[in-house]
């Protein structure tokens, strides 16, 4: 086992996407993940790999779509209104099919908001922000470890499929210090091999072209139809989800990131009131881990939503269970955090009158 | 220039002098007033006195040598001074 | 007896948030009494940024609003061409203007908007803790430059004035400081005649002030002040870059 | 066992810090830890608290907010978090800083004249290191010599003079109980 | 009856918008909507208003902010990748609950694209593609002669709830001439009262403050539960949908805009062969018309949503009908427009074994 | 018997949707020829704007990427940053380069960043069909701007070479034409000029280039031509802006 | 009753007017109409072509797959469209500029010298006229009246000559048959 | 000059002499090179020739004037000329 360090949230970040082999960053400041550039400009510095400080987000996704149809593998990361002004760009990059990895550190919104932790830009991540009809892969992590493990994990995903990924943190992810494992290789990125697409001057082959327009007749359309297979493959092949006392649950919690681990304390507490509360955390939010929940809903009664915003998953779980359970929701919005306690409350509530 | 006022206009001595008062709850203790600033050079920062956001305020160390020629306030950023004449 | 100086009734009584010995607080005071002396208080409607100064929304006495970051000069053009009876001010920093917001700020400048621009400059990103702006100088310490910036990779400076007198449109570009009272009266009479500009319909004037981060600069207020007239005004020469109403003269 | 301690002060008096000097040593400890420092609204100065967990389980949530312990530096930051303390915890504050008293009887209260013991070994800033070796002796969740060993992970940069300084500030935090 | 003119699509948004009294247009040209800004500024002239050729989208999305926020009937148009770009603003603006109309005329994406006409945008207008818990008022014409009725409605809407609305409209019906009434006397601006947060000087009254953040602990999440209470009255209140022949169906079509307009062909056709086919027309997409298709839910056997896309609305159909029916898709992404014949086809499938 | 001019190899075969007379033309042939005199169509990496040149992708030969509008030099730094032997040319129009891109284009020139920038300059937007562009001149008409550019609502024409010759960043900024033979021959070589600073790094280079659009100026492909001569180079006088290069001397 | 037709030919032969021309007519008699111009992916020049829906219902789709009439003005759309115009269709053609003929023989063939025609009566460019004549002359979908009074709505800033002119064309055209 | 040519080196005429071709299907007789590009006058568009795409492509009224300049070439957008020498 490899020693353990006590690191920030947005550290574990920067050490994971170097980890995973990544020499490019562009971005731009916004709280809370400045720690990300600022800590990123260090140690790029000191692994020779480029950090550029990019004049706006648009800026930094364009560098990103760059250095990414270049075959590099790159990343940028910002939060909330910084994400909203990548949409055109992320929208190209999928419409490119090229992978590249974005991290939203969500704050709370809509607009300039606050800077407290938040999961408000669910849809915005699982839904395309951007034009067009298009998926992005979205981990959602929930520790400092995960934050260092999940790059790599998200820029396998990208190359494989040829498509963004995403990972959504949060303020509080981003923020908190806690021990974090290096527990693999770092990839060096000399051994990664060329991308089939990568810009690279066309010496010894044929010219490439990356691109995401195409207007002659029907062709576009072609497109579309091919992407739509590949994310039917994600969709089924992809699903990842952790599942906690689930078995002889009569209500199960359905929580990501910071909510997930709020929520396992309240299972907790629930468990030793001597209710049957399990905790089903999706990790991949798209693709939604339809197939957990779809087994789930057979057994289980109540599923309780909890999110930090005004109930954006609900309709997912309610898909994945194709609406046969009673489905609750207790929601934080606006940078607001769950206590262990409220939710505890809120299944009480559920389960007191039933048990 | 004091005797001046009081004499010739039958004004009271308070009347021509500039005040100037430091609101020292305003005051952030930054210390620019007490640069180079005042032409006079009658402000400083109070070296003992702590203010209820834990600053060391501004204080007039003579008033009767002040010109009012505002600079001290200009430069002040919150602004914490005012000066009456 | 009467008070000669003292808190503007263009700023309203909410005590200001910004660090000891910010430059912000200084223009925020002339500003304050500018809508006074003018008599445009109560037809201002005065633009946040997004930067430290995202709180004058709450400083101003006077309508306001708070855009995204950057998009202060479109904000104001909407606000202006709908309103043309009110005076207009986007209050910006050097990250606002000068990195996200460029486009805007060039094209306002280029259309000749008639709006007044005050742009703080202060060679950092005040507000997210002191990252390197289009502004810091070469060399100059900050948080994404640890090792100081490196023009060789990071670029240079900005000058805004000088890249906006590149534009036919505006009609008054003008660099001041508020690092010691006589540039503070300097910048007094710049910001005023930014103004005038405005009520005369002349069209787009911005000021360009060199403003104290001592936080982010490491520094105390002190020496951030003596900084800016030894090293920063070097680097940004202050005078006036455009100023139509003399050439028209 | 799960241990959630607050941290709170002026900005400078070392609040982060302690804060994660105490995550450090429950790391080597084999402990689940973290740490969280909060961020106001204000922009620099005023008041600065952390939360610090340490817990023989996976911690939850890294916010505390009813905390079993709470290390108050300042005047201010004394009214603010004496309600948020758990029936029973513990109460350590700054008594060279702070001249009001907690008021609640439902608590343990350790007044310690940090600045005053840190000044007397030579050195203002680290009072915070006092309250800590008091901490360690008067709550026994983690040991003295895996803090010592903290600190000098924190300040990996520090001059061995200061590295001793700190030790010594601890070991005498540690003796008034 | 007032006399009928022969207009393009766009042509009718833009008399559409001058009708309901608006005076201000800021947009960037872009295709399929060129003829909106070209014409929008030879009228804005006529009528003086203010119309800015902006210097990009994100400009035109908070020059809208501005002149909304002024207390204006303000507008914007464009397509796809420029709706993108406004992700940011558009969020702004719902954060700081203020009315705005924004028109966009899809094409076929993602990324570049095409410029064929898609309703490829259905997620990002419905699920709010900037960050932040917010939901815009989304109407979708399908005709030219709403193309000029729904402005005024999107203003009133817009108005009422303070809350930015959309129109989504696609390069077809866009390009297209069709008759157009002018159907309602013209809204004179002048005779609007000033809304309660315009910024217009502080004369006479307290000053006014537009901001989309709060700080302060807690705040930020109080707006955001009080625009939640909002969001649940518009989602109960403000549903619209037109039902053609669904009393008897077997098999209702759900299809809005253009989709909606083609699919009535296929319907008609179905009907001749003897097929008991309706069709719902979602007029407005968010709030989604969930009461209409839940009372069909009870009586109708099959839906077959048509969209020119991969399938955004399908999960709103599912959800709106508790997963109780037989949910059937035929699409065309990337620009595609799908035949009267090709639905038909689909109808035939679906009900020739059940028939 | 040798081919003396004709298509360049660095040309794909694919044939130009341009109209006729359209001044991109004449450019990608100069760009298409250089690409192999140089011997840089190897290692070249170019970008297609948005505008009438988005085939550009098709028409060079050598590795192409598409980005969204304006953001061309966003996207060429990322490539030459991650590819630093890759020569790396944004192709851009007036509307991509100084409408949307504004603050791409200032700032890859601030960073003095080593790549190549091409900016056709027809004072239109071609491709959505003759609206008004930054460069549209005062009094010209366009489909935006039915009674001719009214610089009181309009705004001043944007000069780009002026615009960034007020940044300390950029090596090399030219202004030429291609309307005829002896200002396409100068073209050819401010064009080798920026490809050659680029492989010698020493950093941004922008060639301006007047070019006709007869399509949506409502002209011949010769009254075009002549337009230039006539009109257009009064207004973008041609010239170097910026040469370090001659400046180090 | 629906018709549905495609107009096509070089950009300047004046399709897009004629589209305009005959959706005008139809809302003139009080039908449901649509006119839809193409774009292809070329810029400029090159051919133009247009659909026009004329119909007693409401028209679903303005973009016309199977056309029951074809406008032909020049050689390379008649290649492209005869395939698709449905079995039992009227083709009408501009023979003037067209050397080749319709293969088809499920459907009614009409060649019209319409530039010669138009040249005759003095201006080659309203070749479209005669060719909207020919056609409400020999379908009888609209009255040769309506087109009139629709030219007229299509060109408000025509000069009464040229007005004259279009009526005499479609006069002309309407002539044939 | 022609004679020069042929006289003196012993070369072919077509060797020394620049040739001047139209790719007529290229062409998209948009005429720049007709217009005052031509040092010897040579090029116009065909007057009742068209091409494939509708355009009047540009021809060469006499070849032996040319120069092999290249200015017609250069100023082809197309390009739709070529030269041989
Ligand atoms: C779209 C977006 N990107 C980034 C941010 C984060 N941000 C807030 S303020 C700021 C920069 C502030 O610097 P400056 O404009 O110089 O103002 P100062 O604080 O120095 O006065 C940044 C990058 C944001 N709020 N929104
Ligand atoms: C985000 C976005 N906005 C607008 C457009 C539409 N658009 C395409 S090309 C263009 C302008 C083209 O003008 P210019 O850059 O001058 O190139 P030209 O066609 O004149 O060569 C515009 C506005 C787009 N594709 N994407
Ligand atoms: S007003 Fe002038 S003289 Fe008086 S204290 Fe202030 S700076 Fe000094
Ligand atoms: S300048 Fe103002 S805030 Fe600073 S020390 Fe002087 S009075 Fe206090
Ligand atoms: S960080 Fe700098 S700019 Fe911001 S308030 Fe503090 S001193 Fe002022
Ligand atoms: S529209 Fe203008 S720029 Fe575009 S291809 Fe035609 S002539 Fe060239
Ligand atoms: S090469 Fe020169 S001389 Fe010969 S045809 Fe061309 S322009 Fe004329
Ligand atoms: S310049 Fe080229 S395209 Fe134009 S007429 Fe001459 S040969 Fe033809
Ligand atoms: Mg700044
Ligand atoms: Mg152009």
């Amino acid at each position: 086992m490899a020693e353990k360090r006590l690191m920030y949230g947005n550290h574990a970040i920067v050490e994971g996407v170097l980890a995973a082999g990544c020499r490019f960053f562009a971005g731009y400041p916004i709280t809370p993940q400045n720690e990300i550039p600022e800590y990123m400009s260090i140690r790029m510095n000191e692994v020779g790999g480029v950090f550029i400080q990019t004049e706006s987000e648009i800026a930094a996704i364009n560098m990103l779509f760059g250095a990414a149809a270049a075959g590099k593998r790159a990343m940028t990361s910002s939060s909330s209104p910084g994400i909203s002004l990548m949409q055109e760009g992320i929208s190209y990059i999928a419409g490119a099919d090229i992978p590249v990895l974005v991290v939203n550190v969500i704050r709370g919104g809509p607009g300039l908001g606050n800077i407290a932790p938040a999961q408000s830009d669910y849809y915005q991540a699982t839904r395309g922000g951007g034009h067009g009809d298009y998926f992005t892969i979205t981990l959602a992590p929930n520790s400092a470890q995960e934050l260092f493990e999940f790059p790599k994990l998200a820029f396998e995903l990208a190359e494989k499929y040829r498509n963004p990924a995403l990972i959504l943190a949060d303020g509080l992810l981003g923020q908190m210090m806690e021990p974090v494992e290096f527990s693999y290789d770092p990839v060096d990125p000399t051994t990664l091999p060329e991308p089939s697409y990568a810009l690279s001057g066309c010496q010894g082959r044929d010219r490439r072209v990356v691109r995401s327009y195409d207007l002659k007749p029907g062709k576009l359309e072609e497109w579309n139809w091919r992407r739509h297979a590949k994310y039917q493959h994600i969709m089924e092949k992809e699903q990842r989800a952790q599942a906690a006392d689930c078995d002889d649950a009569e209500l199960v919690i359905v929580a990501y990131g910071t909510s997930a681990r709020v929520s396992s304390a309240a299972a907790r507490m629930a468990r030793e009131k001597g209710y049957k509360v399990g905790l089903l955390r999706p990790i991949t939010l798209w693709p939604f881990p339809k197939n957990a929940l779809a087994e789930l809903s057979n057994k289980v009664e109540y599923f309780l939503v909890v999110e930090m915003n005004l109930g954006q998953m609900v309709e997912d779980v309610k898909l994945a269970t194709e609406c046969k359970n009673k489905i609750h929701f207790h929601g934080r919005p606006g940078g607001g955090v769950p206590t262990p306690h409220e939710i505890y409350e809120k299944i009480e509530t559920i389960l007191g009158g039933s048990s | 220039m004091l005797q001046q006022g009081s004499l010739e206009n039958g004004l009271r001595k308070e009347e021509l002098m500039p005040q100037v008062k430091i609101l020292e709850e305003v005051c952030k203790g930054c210390g620019l007033c007490c640069d180079d600033v005042c032409p006079v050079d009658i402000l400083i920062l109070a070296p003992d006195r702590i203010n209820g956001s834990g600053y060391h305020p501004a204080e007039v160390t003579d008033n009767d040598k002040c010109t009012g020629c505002g600079y001290c306030f200009k430069i002040c950023p919150e602004p914490a001074i005012e000066i009456f004449k | 007896m009467k008070q000669i100086f003292g808190r503007p009734a263009g700023l309203t009584d909410v005590l200001q948030r910004y660090c000891p010995g910010c430059g912000h607080g200084i223009v925020h005071r002339i500003i304050g009494e500018l809508l006074v002396k003018l008599g445009i208080r109560e037809r201002a409607v005065g633009i946040a940024p997004v930067g430290c100064s995202v709180f004058a929304d709450e400083y101003f006495n006077c309508d306001m609003i708070q855009p995204p970051h950057g998009r202060g000069p479109a904000v104001s053009t909407g606000i202006k061409r709908s309103r043309p009876d009110c005076i207009v001010f986007s209050y910006q920093g050097d990250g606002d203007l000068a990195a996200i917001g460029t486009a805007e700020i060039i094209h306002a400048a280029s259309r000749n908007e008639n709006i007044t621009v005050i742009f703080i400059n202060n060679a950092i990103f005040g507000m997210t803790g002191g990252q390197m702006a289009p502004t810091t100088l070469p060399g100059m310490k900050s948080t994404t430059s640890v090792q100081g910036r490196n023009i060789k990779k990071q670029g240079y400076p900005i000058k805004v004035c000088e890249l906006l007198a590149g534009l036919d449109g505006p009609y008054y570009l003008v660099r001041t400081s508020v690092h010691d009272p006589k540039n503070i009266i300097k910048t007094e009479k710049a910001l005023k005649n930014a103004f005038g500009n405005q009520i005369a319909k002349n069209g787009f004037s911005l000021v360009e002030i060199l403003s104290m981060c001592p936080t982010n600069w490491g520094m105390t207020p002190v020496q951030s002040k003596r900084w800016i007239g030894d090293t920063m005004m070097k680097y940004f020469p202050l005078g006036e870059y455009r100023n139509r109403a003399k050439e028209e003269k | 066992m799960t241990k959630e301690i607050i941290i709170a002060g002026f900005g400078g008096q070392g609040i982060v810090s302690s804060g994660i000097i105490l995550g450090y040593a429950g790391m080597l400890e084999n402990k689940n830890v973290t740490f969280f420092p909060s961020y106001g609204a204000e922009m620099r100065g005023g008041t600065a608290n952390c939360s610090v967990v340490i817990s023989s389980e996976p911690v939850a949530s890294p916010i505390v907010a009813y905390p079993d312990i709470l290390i108050i530096m300042n005047e201010p930051s004394l009214a603010r978090f004496e309600p948020m303390l758990k029936p029973g915890g513990i109460f350590f504050y700054n008594k060279t800083l702070i001249k009001s008293h907690p008021k609640r009887d439902d608590i343990t209260v350790l007044a310690i004249e940090a600045n005053a013991i840190a000044e007397e070994l030579g050195q203002g800033r680290i009072a915070n290191m006092v309250m800590l070796g008091a901490l360690v002796k008067k709550t026994d969740i983690l040991k003295l010599e895996t803090l010592k060993k903290a600190q000098r992970e924190r300040f990996v940069k520090a001059s061995s003079e200061q590295l001793s300084l700190n030790d010594k500030a601890l070991e005498r935090g540690s003796e008034l109980y």
